[in-house]
């Protein structure tokens, strides 16, 4: 049931921008200029184009994440059956949150938190 | 040590701005009599200016349709961008003498800076400044104005 | 960080491109036409080349052509927010040079207008910088209360931002009966709502992590570059004219000039707020006596200046405001310079906007407090 | 320093400078070509240290062109007002004095900009104001131009 | 127990329909009538959002707001939105056409798939995972690879620092986001919306959990503020920095979608924010006070939910409105050297808390 109302989702979701783009395609007034194709820059043409390859800092930043994200995925389970299972369950995620915790004090010395 | 209690303390004093940043404006969400904005043209009935306000050159004309506007032209001297014009014709007086008098007072508002040059130059008193100040028009064209009306004359006594 | 990454194939450092980005004219942070070429790496800045001109209407070339009263009005049209100083000074400089001392009702009357005009102005440019900053509220705010000295610009000269109220030999109209009910009225209401600007702004965290220690202008450059003006204090440089050469009613009044050594953003921030304290004190010094007399002295309906060279400087909201009028001896003057406060300060930005980031360009630009044609003129 | 003082060290660097008070300034006319080294000197001697240039135009003379720097001292607090005189109309050219003081480089670019005066050793002289394809120097007074320029 | 329970009205459409269709009819009828419902729901969500962003901002600003289309302005953003799908489609010269369009579908994608997990009212909800919070979490960041997407095949280099900011900034607040919200499934023992909601039936947990409760909604408040790239976070539209960040080059209807799935995300952190500390649909109920229980049983649960959220999102407008722009330098260091590690001892904390007992 859930499995299928999933993909109902998303096919109403991709129903309710379809629609909507091709019925704004319609009703919308078409005109095309050079001009209207620039892209802005405060009215002024661009110099140089825009795929460039950009600052790294911004993906170190996705790279750290990825490395929390994941620990955060082991941490829902635990926290789902912590009331349960008591005194075991929290010493195990103090050792793995010290783990944790010394990772970001690593990365916090290394600079790596730090924008450039 | 020091550096943990200087991290807490530090968030806390944080929170503690940012509160009164809010407390700002939650007292103006709060206290709707505040607001100052008001809806324009439904306004128009309150809505007065002030008695100096200068909103454009108008012309005098009194009851019997005269105004006291020589043609001396001191005003389009006076004026620093050509605003002015004044196209002056001759006419013939009752007892056969010729007499310049003007035929139009063109004003153009488009050009008007509102600087009052022109009022304060004028030896009669013949212009001044209207508080009329919706001046949005269409059409360019009708920014410039011929301020005398039709078939007025020069008030009596002044020259 | 950038440095220490390298491309696992090559073990070369990994590269990012410089690029150039325009900042303006159509852009809401420029207010107005300034057209800036931004060289970034990242959001980092490279450099900052401002393109000017957008709006020059060589006002300087029509003042050859101009009477001394109106060249009046074209200063309006310069630094449009500080348009009594501006008045002011050709006035002054006109007088100057016709030799005739102003009755002391016109230097009080132009002092306390002056004062309220450097007021508006600093409330507008606090509104306007929150909004930079992206608190729009205090733009509003600011406005609220600028509303209320326009409305006394208003109903004294009748006009609200373009007053044209100073003519050579004195003003063109006395004041109107209300005025000084209404500006002390004014002063008691923003004396309770100036410290809502502090609670806002000033004391918040993010606007202090956003201004602390950005753009900073060390004294020497700010002496060097000529920044003047609340900007110009904020380094440490003591340019204000009303204390170093005062006119008009200046002597008579016990202000202090706000100084500050940091420099930076938080600092141009802080001295204009202190300013516009000190504006209302001198305005609570000055409304209460205002001497009797003329409005105006008379002057010939055509001015025509003596042969000679005169210079008046006046300190705008924005720093020191200077007029050079070179006289041939006929109604027009032979060459007249405006020295603009915005033109000297915007030199400095490439100075101190370099290694910072785009959000910090802003703060920067917004702290200088630009008129846009008080540069382009 | 006194008005005398100050004539008398400007002398000493060039001797057929021209004096001249007006406006409560102290004028000081000299040849362009001696203008940068004087003014080097005044900024930089501790006498004088006329550290703050607070304006910089150009002037278009019938005959000839003149620079008027004027300078002001902000330890001191005296002021000094230098004209460097160029001969030429037609090819007017002068050392810059950005590298003394930067704001002049802005306000060189301004004068020749407007007034077509070339500044020597300028980091980045071009128009400031204008568009980089705009044919003659608008505040001479010989300049004329039909479209922009009304006359009333 | 609660007197207004939707399971009847959806239990008698159902066996309402079985009577005189086969059961996989009754499906699709069912599931049609879901997806037009959230349609419906995603549009007027919009709508009523951006008017009350609208009227709401301009009483802070001590303005009027919009006036002038019907009473109150109140049909102001109908009107806009039938003008933005009356507006031209542009795409600049050089954009990456596929994925320029691309863009609005997943951003909306996001959205609508985090909308249909909220728990509106007892018995009213598409969507009940047993992996309730994990599922929302996971689903409402796609709507990031959208602005990345957006900004970058838009071929405009404001759009392409802005998607950029938004990449580093979706993704760091991402991870307190999970943490906060998982301080309370410590509480709760669960990751289902429908059992962390009935764990409330004796009191909300940001009561009941005291000081670790409070912490942890009020990171939950800041990250979700800034997961929705709303102000004071709103750096990928910074309009002062870059005029409007990564939409600046979208126009008409697509522009639209990403001004509606601004709204309905911050709809969704409210929603959020609301079930898991707030009680959802429960009443505000005290401990065994029978009677005053009795009492608040009686407003229905559509109202506590929907009041819930509208309070968190008058806070988020409020937060937006009144503070500055942070940098993108000072946002990632709020979250790695304060949200985070504060999160973490956050979580020890309430663990301990639970361990001992102590919690209400």
């Amino acid at each position: 049931m859930d499995k299928t109302a999933l993909i109902l989702f998303v096919i109403s979701a991709i129903a309710i921008v379809g629609i909507g783009m091709i019925f704004s395609w319609i009703v919308a007034p078409k005109s095309k200029n050079a001009v209207k194709e620039e892209p802005y820059e405060c009215g002024i043409p661009t110099k140089g184009t825009s795929f460039i390859q950009f600052r790294v800092g911004y993906y170190l930043f996705v790279i750290i994440f990825l490395i929390f994200d994941v620990e955060t995925v082991f941490i829902f389970p635990w926290a789902v059956v912590m009331k349960s299972m008591g005194m075991t369950a929290f010493i195990e995620i103090v050792i793995f949150f010290v783990i944790l915790g010394l990772g970001l004090l690593y990365a916090w010395k290394k600079n790596a938190l730090k924008w450039d | 040590m020091k550096a943990i209690v200087k991290y807490i303390s530090s968030i806390f004093s944080a929170l503690k701005t940012l509160f009164k940043g809010m407390a700002v404006t939650g007292h103006y969400i709060s206290h709707p009599k505040e607001i100052i904005t008001q809806q324009y043209p439904e306004n128009r009935e309150t809505l007065k200016m002030f008695d100096m306000f200068r909103g454009e050159v108008v012309l005098t004309h009194s009851e019997s349709n005269e105004h006291r506007c020589t043609g001396c032209s001191a005003c389009e001297v006076a004026c620093p961008n050509g605003t002015i014009e004044i196209i002056n014709k001759r006419i013939e007086m009752p007892d056969g003498k010729k007499k310049k008098v003007i035929d139009k007072f063109v004003y153009h508002l488009s050009m008007c800076t509102f600087c009052n040059l022109c009022i304060l130059s004028c030896p009669t008193d013949a212009i001044k400044m209207s508080q009329d100040f919706e001046h949005a028009v269409f059409d360019r064209s009708q920014l410039t104005k011929v301020l005398n009306k039709p078939a007025s004359k020069l008030m009596e006594g002044v020259r | 960080m950038a440095e220490t990454a390298t491309n696992t194939n090559t073990g070369k450092p990994l590269e990012t491109q410089e690029y150039f980005i325009n900042m303006g004219p159509q852009h809401p942070s420029t207010h107005g036409v300034l057209r800036l070429m931004l060289t970034l790496e990242g959001e980092t800045i490279h450099n900052v080349e401002p393109h000017l001109g957008y709006i020059h209407r060589s006002i300087e070339k029509m003042c050859e052509k101009d009477t001394y009263a109106q060249i009046i009005h074209l200063t309006d049209r310069m630094d449009y927010l500080s348009s009594h100083m501006n008045n002011e000074a050709v006035s002054l400089a006109v007088e100057q040079g016709l030799e005739v001392e102003m009755p002391e009702r016109v230097k009080v009357i132009r002092t306390i207008i002056s004062e309220l005009t450097r007021l508006s102005s600093h409330q507008l440019w606090w509104g306007v910088f929150g909004m930079d900053l992206g608190a729009i509220t205090s733009f509003l705010y600011g406005f609220r209360d600028r509303e209320m000295i326009i409305d006394i610009f208003e109903e004294t000269c009748g006009a609200r931002l373009t007053m044209n109220y100073n003519v050579p030999g004195g003003l063109m109209f006395d004041i109107h009966p209300n005025f000084q009910k209404r500006t002390k009225a004014f002063v008691e209401h923003f004396r309770q709502k100036l410290p809502e600007y502090d609670q806002l702004l000033t004391g918040n965290v993010i606007f202090e992590m956003r201004t602390k220690g950005i753009g900073i202008l060390s004294k020497e450059d700010a002496i060097s570059f000529g920044v003047t003006g609340p900007t110009g204090r904020a380094s440490g440089f003591s340019n204000d004219v009303r204390k170093h050469n005062p006119y008009s009613a200046y002597p008579q009044v016990e202000f202090n000039e706000v100084l500050r050594e940091e420099g930076d953003s938080y600092a141009r921030y802080k001295v204009r707020i202190q300013e516009m304290w000190e504006s209302m004190s001198i305005i609570e010094q000055l409304i209460e006596n205002i001497p009797e007399g003329d409005y105006k002295v008379k002057t010939k309906a055509v001015i025509k200046l003596p042969k000679g060279e005169y210079y008046q400087k006046v300190e705008t909201a924005r720093g020191e405001f200077g007029v050079y009028i070179i006289s041939e001896g006929g109604k027009s003057p032979y060459r007249l310079k405006f020295r603009s406060p915005g033109f000297s300060n915007l030199s400095a930005l490439n100075h101190m906007a370099k290694g910072v980031k785009i959000a910090d360009l802003v703060v920067i630009m917004s702290t200088l407090d630009l008129v846009i044609p008080d540069i382009d003129r | 320093m006194e008005q005398e003082q100050l004539k008398e060290r400007i002398l000493s660097v060039v001797p057929e400078a021209e004096f001249e008070i007006t406006g409560g300034y102290m004028n000081a006319t000299v040849p362009s070509a001696k203008l940068h080294d004087l003014a080097k000197n005044l900024r930089e001697s501790e006498d004088t240290l006329f550290d703050y240039l607070f304006c910089l135009t150009g002037v278009d003379w019938p005959d000839h062109m003149t620079v008027v720097y004027h300078l002001k001292s902000t330890t001191h607090g005296h002021n000094v007002v230098l004209k460097a005189k160029i001969d030429s109309r037609e090819n007017p050219e002068i050392d810059t004095v950005s590298d003394i003081w930067q704001t002049a480089e802005f306000h060189e670019r301004e004068v020749f900009d407007l007034f077509g005066i070339i500044f020597r050793n300028h980091p980045d002289l071009r128009r400031i104001f204008l568009d980089d394809d705009w044919v003659g120097y608008p505040l001479r007074k010989d300049y004329v131009d039909k479209v922009n320029i009304i006359e009333l | 127990m609660n007197i207004y329970d939707f399971k009847s009205l959806t239990d008698s459409i159902h066996t309402s329909l079985s009577v005189n269709l086969s059961p996989s009819a009754v499906t699709i009828i069912e599931f049609i009538i879901i997806a037009f419902a959230f349609m419906m729901l995603f549009t007027l969500l919009g709508l009523i959002l951006v008017y009350a962003e609208r009227k709401i901002a301009a009483f802070f600003q001590l303005r009027l707001g919009p006036m002038r289309v019907g009473k109150w302005g109140i049909a102001q953003t109908a009107a806009d939105a039938i003008k933005l799908i009356l507006k031209e489609p542009l795409v600049t010269k050089n954009a990456d056409k596929f994925l320029f369009n691309l863009a609005p579908f997943i951003i909306i994608l996001s959205t609508f798939m985090a909308l249909g997990a909220m728990p509106f009212a007892k018995g009213l909800h598409a969507l009940d995972f047993d992996i309730g919070i994990l599922y929302l979490t996971a689903v409402s960041s796609l709507g990031v690879i959208g602005i990345l997407i957006a900004g970058w095949s838009s071929d405009n280099k404001y759009s392409l620092i802005g998607a950029m900011r938004s990449g580093a900034q979706v993704v760091s607040y991402e991870l307190s986001v999970g943490l906060s919200l998982l301080t309370v499934v410590v509480l709760a023992g669960s990751l289902q919306f429908s059992e962390i909601i009935a764990s409330q039936e004796a009191g909300w947990w940001i009561f009941r959990g005291h000081i670790p409760a409070l912490i942890a909604f009020t990171i939950f408040m800041i990250a979700g503020t800034a997961e929705t790239n709303r102000g004071p976070f709103d750096l990928p539209e910074a309009e002062s920095e870059l005029t409007a960040g990564f939409h600046t080059e979208y126009s008409g209807l697509k522009f639209a979608f990403f001004f509606l799935a601004e709204f309905v995300n911050m709809f969704i952190i409210a929603g959020i924010g609301a079930t898991v500390f707030l009680g959802g649909w429960m009443p505000f109920h005290i401990g065994n006070w029978e009677g005053f229980n009795r009492i608040m049983d009686f407003i229905p649960s559509l109202f506590w939910f929907f009041g819930k959220v509208a309070f968190l999102i008058f806070l988020m407008m409020w937060f937006k409105w009144t503070f500055p722009r942070l940098r993108i330098d000072q946002l990632l260091r709020l979250e790695w050297k304060y949200l985070l590690p504060i999160n973490l001892v956050n979580i020890l904390f309430m663990a301990f808390i639970v361990l001992m007992g102590w919690h209400f």
